[in-house]
């Protein structure tokens, strides 16, 4: 398809379309991950011996993971303070520093998953470990998926193309953020 | 209506159900001709003739808002009353239990229905009760409290006669009541999907007068020795 | 002390005056320094929740575990919204869409927890919830019992295929009692049979498959070993049905089949299922066997009122 | 992802089409009009697929145990498979796609003047993983234990274990294809919403837009905040199938009733997802051949979000025997009875649409007009059944399958065939033969009344739901009521010869028929600005894009003689040529001024109801 169609550029609303749809995409996943843990937190409450379970999550992990999310999060909006300045080049270091702190994160759950399975905490160990594999894997498949996209986000940014598209990724990734921040109380400190 | 159909009411509340379906069908049915008619007058009405063009109408005049904002508030009475009796003939059935001559146990499993009756003690789940497959013996005339389980996936107890359903959801004992007024034999289904044999769990459900009821129960009352083990 | 910085925000003010000297290189102007302000409040926050549940195991209070996780997060997640995705400076409609998602995900919770938090409720009692094991998934699990509940409905109590819901079933369920039955009976067959049913035999599809209800209520396989559970309870079932073996004749009877006790295959891999609309006769075709005809149904059982009954309505029809 | 640099320049530019190969134009196009032709062609290869299996079981039924020609004895196990599919596939791949994909994707672009969706290859995705559900559906049929036999509803613990469901196999397989129809209507529900958003035509207010396109983009996002919970739930099924986790299993700690919920929860509001588009249909045809504006615009609006909302409240009517706390029965059944009186204000305004106007009898008003007619036997009988007292007889009986064939039957097939018969000379330049329409209309309307009146008798009679046969129940096996299942199933028969009827005028008439002009109908909204068929980008070999001036329903409006006023005429310019191409804007500000000025007057009005749907 050559060029964009003129229905993108107009912005009937006073949202550019892009972000518009961004927030759509979040208003989506906010049900999704909302049905979700409203189904762990009747089961949680309704099964109180599952706290045996969730004792042996580990806070330290979850806690250094918050961290390194937080942190991306920093990221990611200064790289969208520098994409409204025009600066790609800067735009695109910043993402690429985001990228890696999600890389860490990936890799921090990679480590914490092994230890608990060779402990024998598999996802059909208890009615716990099953709703903290979901809920945790379909977190981490969003990471992954943000990260990609911001990948590619990065490659247009550093040549100054679609600098909008940074503020875009970012929205997504604080979104992917907040979900941890709920999702590590609900998983890690209610023991 | 329903005398039409040969269905007779089997169980003290299959009247109230009954009364309500008959309430909603004359509710239901008034809105309906009310509203068909209409269609039709206006289609006969305002078909296209040759000089006449349409009017320009914008919804908004009072005159023609209160053919649609009176019908509007009239079903909302209507439907009012129908929750009110919806809710007063659930309370009936489905809520208020009241209180059992007799307890019987039924549980559903993959094509199948075992009803376990008292037996002589009329007590549940001592050595003396009559377990019995696809044949449920019941006594007209008096209350019952049921206690529904299944044992693998979602069966429903459903008694026709009775109009009766009841989902029996594996890991719940769910307890509900009914008081057979008529005697003969009558079906008993599974009302949800179970699996390739939903199709053959019929069972046959026998109301039998006090007398005969009781000649049942001695007859088929496992001898002292417990041949079935009470669980 | 959020809404205060909101002023500042908006000038995208170029200088940076205000970025302390060790981050100069690192923050571009103000704007970035108002980022970074509040991500220190954000590292601040996450060390109270952290901290939170060692407080509260020491004092026993409960309670402050929970305010500090979840109260925290909330105060979190509204700075991330806020400042960090711009939310308030976007047309309203925007977070008003995000506040209808989250009204229906509170509706959903609060309208499905009556019956799945809670344990009892008006006229039922959640057994499974409370994880009481159900009467045929017992730990000591009793084929006497599990013969008389599952069984016996349709292959009746003596094991004559006359249970009263078997009488609904053309072919009939198999009859223990028939010296036939044994001649050709094959312990691996009858093991397939009871675990995958009678279907991936190819037999008689109402033969339902036991092998998740013999699974249940042990809380799934250990690490890597097949769940041998379903295994060994059907050769304490089938030790229970060969009780129905009629005695050998005067004649020498041959050799009781021995059953070989060896270990159970693990998933039998099912042979692919047989058009059903094969088995019309007794057996079926027994792999290898000749086809056997079917034993007369044994006398006692249904009373000929109620075969007659049946046959009116089935009316020789042929379905299975 | 998205693109968004703003550069903004609202006029047409002219860019050179590489003569584009027949594959690249028809099976890998971007253009909105393909991609709405794609779907539908594919929904209607579905509707075969789903009409067969209707086929198939009614045949049993009617006759149990005998050889159905072309398919031969039917099993229990294939019984089960074939009523599951049908339930399926109609509607998630005959329903959804066509009237929401199928004409979202045609008419929404035109409707609002502009070249094409916003995020063009976010569309073609969309079709292209609905294109790979519908393979991955057809193949759960081949796989060894056959197709999934436990209910469109797959309820666990049947669904989530292969011991019980004997079909390992086809259950995952029919989770998938479920799962992966989802994500393609996901994709373009955000592509409807946020064209119909931001990329309306200058001058267009939010009450000046087609009610087609409100009512689809309001399905969209009915259906976007109502699958959520159901993508969580699925994922947690797709686990219990496969890895033997007990989400589910109530053995071990799972709970059957929180599928139900999840499924239930995303159930009803899907089947407004389904109704109101077919409702914009009807309105935009009574209006055209009424030669009449709609009756209350923003009333049908109002009444339509109410609606939108009030289902998120009511979906426990389909467990009041389900073994729900029957508590909150009481609460379901107060909220599903007045979800009724916003959709008995949507009939009264289209009936009362039709007083006053001079109502011309095509096919496409037939359509329409039966479609209310049936449509109101079908909400009427919801009563009983949203009434939790009559509800306890009725539940999973045939009076269920009567009544919501009677809202389905209106939705997906009469309103389908309206909008085709409608929009036909708009999508392929040539009229349909319009005997042979009145034919197949009157054959398809009144064999369809044949098959469900029997069955609404036979579901009084306590005839219940997915039985294979009713030989194993005396009662249900009487002459009278075998005799009605004949009847069910013979129109079922004739009604199926009528649809092979239609299919030979639709292909016909798409190469053969009579051309058709611009605005054969002489309405009112912005596709019939556009040629037909719509060249590639829509209008923009027009001098400029379509600015709006009115409401898209200004039939004999007082001070224009004509007795229609089309939505791109500039106010004063009352001429009398045919507006074939419509003189340059009179008004002399840029049409961008006039859209940003209106985008903050309409846009406070259309945050409160777009935010409260």
């Amino acid at each position: 398809m050559m060029g964009k169609p003129i229905a993108t550029t107009r912005t009937v609303m006073g949202v550019s379309t892009g972000k518009l749809a961004v927030w759509w995409l979040i208003v989506s996943e906010i049900v999704i991950f909302g049905g979700l843990l409203a189904s762990y937190v009747m089961h949680r409450i309704g099964h109180p011996e599952w706290a045996a379970s969730a004792a042996h999550t580990d806070v330290r992990i979850g806690g250094l993971n918050t961290m390194v999310l937080l942190t991306s999060s920093l990221m990611a909006v200064l790289a969208h303070a520098a994409a409204g300045r025009g600066d790609g080049p800067l735009a695109a270091k910043r993402l690429a520093v985001t990228i890696g702190f999600a890389v860490m994160f990936l890799c921090v759950k990679a480590y914490e998953w092994t230890t608990e399975i060779s402990h024998g905490y598999t996802i059909t160990a208890s009615g716990f470990w099953q709703f903290y594999y979901v809920a945790a894997g379909i977190h981490a498949a969003h990471i992954i998926a943000g990260a990609i996209i911001m990948g590619f986000v990065m490659m247009q940014a550093r040549r100054n193309h679609e600098l909008g598209r940074v503020e875009l990724i970012g929205l997504y990734w604080h979104f992917v953020d907040l979900v941890w921040i709920f999702l590590f109380p609900l998983l890690y400190i209610a023991k | 209506m329903f005398e039409l159909l040969d269905l007779k009411q089997g169980s003290s509340y299959a009247g109230d159900i009954d009364q309500l379906i008959l309430m909603i069908t004359i509710i239901t049915g008034v809105w309906f001709l009310l509203t068909a008619g209409m269609f039709f007058w206006l289609l006969f009405r305002f078909r296209a003739k040759k000089d006449e063009s349409g009017q320009y109408v914008t919804g908004d005049e009072p005159q023609l808002k209160r053919w649609v904002t009176w019908p509007h508030m009239l079903i909302l009475l209507c439907d009012i009353a129908v929750i009110v009796m919806a809710v007063n003939v659930w309370y009936t059935v489905k809520q208020d239990l009241p209180e059992a001559d007799a307890t019987i146990r039924i549980i559903a499993q993959q094509w199948a229905w075992t009803f376990v009756h008292p037996g002589p003690d009329g007590e549940l789940d001592t050595p003396d009760d009559i377990r019995t497959v696809d044949r449920l013996y019941l006594q007209e005339g008096i209350t019952y409290h049921y206690k529904l389980s299944s044992v693998d996936v979602l069966h429903d107890f459903s008694v026709p006669i009775f109009r009766l359903k009841q989902d029996a959801v594996p890991g719940r004992e769910i307890t509900g009541w009914f008081k057979p007024t008529v005697q003969g034999e009558y079906g008993i289904q599974c009302a949800e999907m179970c699996g390739i044999g939903h199709g053959i769990m019929g069972a046959r459900l026998i109301l039998q007068s006090a007398s005969d009821h009781e000649f049942w129960i001695q007859s088929n009352s496992p001898t002292p020795v417990a041949q079935v083990t009470g669980q | 002390m959020a809404s205060a910085d909101a002023a500042t925000h908006d000038d995208h003010g170029h200088g940076n005056g205000k970025v302390p000297g060790a981050l100069r290189g690192f923050l571009k102007d103000d704007h970035e320094w108002f980022y970074f302000q509040t991500w220190m409040i954000l590292t601040g926050l996450f060390i109270i929740s952290y901290i939170g549940p060692f407080i509260g195991e020491a004092l026993h209070m409960f309670a402050i575990t929970m305010v500090t996780a979840f109260g925290i997060a909330v105060v979190k997640a509204g700075l991330v919204i806020k400042r960090f995705m711009h939310l308030m400076d976007e047309p309203k409609f925007i977070w008003q869409m995000n506040a209808t998602a989250l009204v229906f995900i509170l509706l959903f919770f609060f309208w499905v927890a009556p019956d799945v938090m809670s344990h009892e409720g008006a006229n039922w009692g959640n057994q499974a919830g409370a994880s009481i094991t159900m009467t045929t998934h017992i730990e000591d699990f009793d084929p006497d019992v599990v013969w008389t509940e599952r069984c016996a409905t349709c292959h009746g109590e003596e094991g004559r295929g006359d249970g009263p819901a078997g009488t609904a079933i053309y072919p009939r369920p198999t009859d223990f009692t028939s010296r036939a039955y044994w001649a050709t009976a094959d312990h691996d067959i009858m093991a397939t049979a009871i675990l995958d049913g009678g279907v991936a035999l190819g037999r008689s599809r109402y033969m339902p498959a036991f092998r998740t209800a013999f699974a249940a209520g042990h809380g799934g396989g250990h690490e890597g070993e097949v769940d041998t559970l379903p295994g060994e309870r059907t050769e304490q079932l089938i030790a229970r049905i060969m009780t129905f073996r009629p005695p050998p004749e005067a004649a020498p009877a041959p050799a009781p089949v021995a059953v070989p006790t060896r270990e159970p295959t693990p998933t039998p891999t099912p042979e692919p299922v047989i058009d059903d609309t094969v088995a019309l006769d007794g057996y079926g075709l027994i792999p290898g066997g000749e086809v056997v005809p079917a034993p007369a149904p044994a006398p006692t059982g249904p009373s000929e009122a109620e075969l007659a009954a049946r046959a009116q309505y089935i009316q020789g029809r042929v379905f299975n | 992802m998205a693109t968004a640099a703003p550069h903004a320049h609202d006029h047409g530019h002219d860019d050179a089409h590489p003569e584009e190969s027949w594959v690249i134009k028809y099976l890998w196009s971007t253009d909105h009009k393909i991609i709405g032709l794609q779907y539908l062609f594919t929904g209607m290869a579905m509707a075969i697929i789903g009409g067969y299996f209707a086929y198939a079981f009614r045949m049993q039924l009617a006759f149990p145990g005998e050889s159905v020609p072309t398919y031969g004895v039917v099993s229990p196990a294939q019984y089960n498979a074939m009523v599951t599919n049908h339930g399926t596939i109609m509607i998630f791949w005959v329903a959804m796609p066509v009237l929401i994909a199928a004409f979202g994707n045609f008419l929404i672009p035109l409707m609002l003047g502009c070249d094409d969706m916003v995020f063009p290859r976010i569309n073609r995705l969309s079709y292209q993983i609905f294109l790979l559900s519908a393979l991955v559906l057809i193949a759960s049929f081949f796989v060894p234990g056959g197709g999934f036999g436990g209910a469109w509803t797959s309820y666990p613990p049947l669904s989530s274990e292969a011991g019980y469901s004997l079909t390992p196999l086809g259950s995952t397989i029919w989770l998938l294809a479920v799962a992966l129809e989802f994500v393609a209507f996901l994709l373009g529900g955000i592509n409807f919403i946020t064209t119909t958003m931001n990329s309306r035509a200058p001058g267009m207010k939010y009450t000046d837009i087609p009610m087609v396109v409100w009512m689809i983009v309001l399905a969209s996002i009915i259906f976007m905040a109502s699958v959520g919970p159901l993508i969580a739930g699925a994922i947690m099924l797709l686990f219990d199938q496969n890895l033997g986790t007990h989400f589910f299993d109530p053995t071990a700690g799972g709970d059957p009733l929180l599928w139900q919920h999840l499924f239930w929860f995303f159930g009803h509001p899907e089947v407004y997802v389904v109704l109101l588009p077919a409702m914009g249909i009807v309105a935009e045809i009574i209006t055209t051949f009424a030669r009449k504006k709609l009756f209350g615009y923003k009333t049908v609006l109002y009444t339509a979000i109410a609606t939108g909302i009030l289902s998120f409240f009511v979906w426990a009517h389909h467990q009041f025997v389900a073994g729900i706390d029957p508590r909150m029965a009481n609460l379901f059944t107060a909220t599903t009875v007045l979800i009724s009186i916003p959709i008995a204000e949507m009939c009264f305004v289209y009936i009362g649409t039709l007083y006053g106007g001079s109502i011309r009898f095509t096919t496409p008003m037939l359509w329409a007009l039966a479609f209310i007619f049936e449509f109101l036997i079908g909400g009427v009988t919801g009563i009983f059944l949203g009434a939790s007292g009559s509800d306890i007889y009725f539940h999973d009986t045939y009076f269920v399958l009567a009544h919501f064939h009677y809202t389905f039957f209106p939705i997906a097939i009469i309103g389908t065939f309206a909008a085709l018969t409608y929009w036909f000379p708009k999508m392929f330049g040539r009229h349909l033969n319009e005997s042979l329409g009145k034919i197949h209309f009157w054959g398809t309307v009144i064999p369809f009344n044949m098959i469900f009146i029997p069955l609404f008798i036979l579901g009084v009679g306590g005839q219940h739901r997915r039985i294979y046969s009713y030989e194993h129940f005396p009662e249900l096996f009487q002459p009278w009521q075998q005799d009605l299942r004949v009847m069910a199933t013979v129109s079922l028969l004739v009604m199926l010869v009528f649809q092979a009827l239609f299919l030979m005028n639709f292909f016909y008439s798409i190469f053969k028929g009579k051309k058709a002009s611009k605005n054969p109908y002489n309405a009112n909204t912005l596709e019939w600005l556009a040629d037909s068929p719509p060249a590639h980008g829509n209008f923009l070999h027009l001098a400029e894009m379509p600015v709006v001036h009115r409401g898209p329903y200004e039939f004999n409006h007082p001070d224009r003689d004509e007795d229609y006023w089309p939505q791109w005429l500039p106010p004063e310019g009352v001429s009398a040529a045919p507006p074939a191409d419509p003189e340059p804007a009179a008004d002399p500000e840029p049409a961008d001024e006039s859209a940003d000025q209106d985008a903050d007057q309409d846009s406070d009005q259309d945050s409160d109801e777009e935010s409260a749907s």
